[in-house]
């Protein structure tokens, strides 16, 4: 069992990470992934996310204890961008690998769901008019509560 | 000394990420702050962690030398 | 609308289908992808998947226009092998891209859901025992049932 | 001439993936093959399709000069 969660202070390339992931689990019939990443054309000009060192990665890796213990994986990636990027720098990629396509796909749709809202990150952005803190949404509660 | 951290836009309220502080009750090392950054630091959604572990309430905290407190706003949705 | 549908009849590196086709897609804020391949250590020495190219195609074809009304995409792909093939081998790689998540998500369960069971291929895997036809699956129908 | 393609299993029955034949009646065209393949070939769970058209039954067809009728075994699952 496979278990990567990193930070990546800087640019990071989620076609070779995808590859590096995919090589580690051979016995994985299907790997699920989901790229989220600074979209192009919203008027975004500069994404920052700050994060708190002695938290933020404990989060994440606590989470992912928790997906790896809840489904049948071969592998769990979260790998989560902090630091100020521009239009279309991926922010998260996060990936799992399992015998059982519908287990890749809970998996990773479980993780997307708990860091969106769960995640000790402050995200903030800057537009023509300047830079705005991105608020909670209630939204978020809602994904989570998907999972009981 | 110990330690104050800001996060989210609270560090942009204090103007700084992290502030050394001089031990002590935490009542008393919030009166020396700015008031509206007092103010900000007791909202009731902001989290307090002591040396990262979440704190489940803040009364009666007092910081000892080399201690970290972190405030931590909501954090941002999707 | 990017609609991106292929049948690949040699070998194909999934992390560059993914990479260019993330590049067509700048409007999406999220990409959810499927690679499904074959096992490494489940003893298949080849897997041989024949189709029938009146249908095969245009099959897979109205499958992604289907998704693609279905749903708000910025873009689908569809790729799959045919062939023999020998471990380790990517088979099929389904993308869906945008600002949602959770219609990614959809998207992508939705066409492997149907890819699984209504698709014009034929399977055969080769192990120690010789080849042998991969049959039906009744739960191939309870999967595209999940979409009423 | 007309033309028979075999799917899946089936090809393997018949031992190619295509065959030509003489244009005419189904029920004709299936009388001149081995008894073993006519019988798999017209099996209830096998799709026919005429010139990459699913039919909706075999019953009557007759295959014309440059026809292709394709049978159709069950796809394989997941």
């Amino acid at each position: 069992m496979v278990i990567d969660v990193r930070l990546a202070d800087g640019p990071f390339d989620p076609a070779a990470e995808l590859a590096r992931f995919t090589a580690a689990v051979p016995a994985a019939g299907g790997i699920v992934s989901f790229l989220g990443k600074v979209r192009g054309d919203a008027g975004v000009l500069a994404l920052e996310i700050r994060h708190y060192a002695p938290m933020t990665l404990p989060g994440f890796r606590a989470l992912a204890d928790t997906a790896a213990r809840r489904w049948p994986l071969d592998g769990l990636l979260l790998l989560h961008r902090v630091g100020e990027m521009g239009p279309d720098a991926p922010i998260v990629l996060v990936a799992a690998a399992s015998r059982h396509r519908r287990v890749a796909f809970a998996a990773t749709d479980f993780v997307m769901d708990h860091l969106k809202g769960d995640s000790w990150l402050w995200k903030r952005e800057r537009t023509a008019a300047g830079w705005r803190w991105i608020e909670p949404r209630d939204e978020d509660h809602g994904d989570r509560a998907r999972w009981g | 000394m110990a330690r104050l951290v800001f996060l989210g836009r609270l560090e942009d309220l204090a103007g700084t990420a992290e502030m050394a502080v001089t031990p002590g009750p935490l009542d008393q090392v919030l009166a020396a702050l700015p008031r509206d950054l007092a103010v900000a630091l007791l909202d009731d959604r902001v989290r307090l962690a002591l040396n990262g572990q979440i704190l489940a309430e803040s009364g009666g905290i007092a910081l000892g030398a080399g201690d970290e407190l972190a405030f931590l706003p909501p954090v941002s949705g999707g």
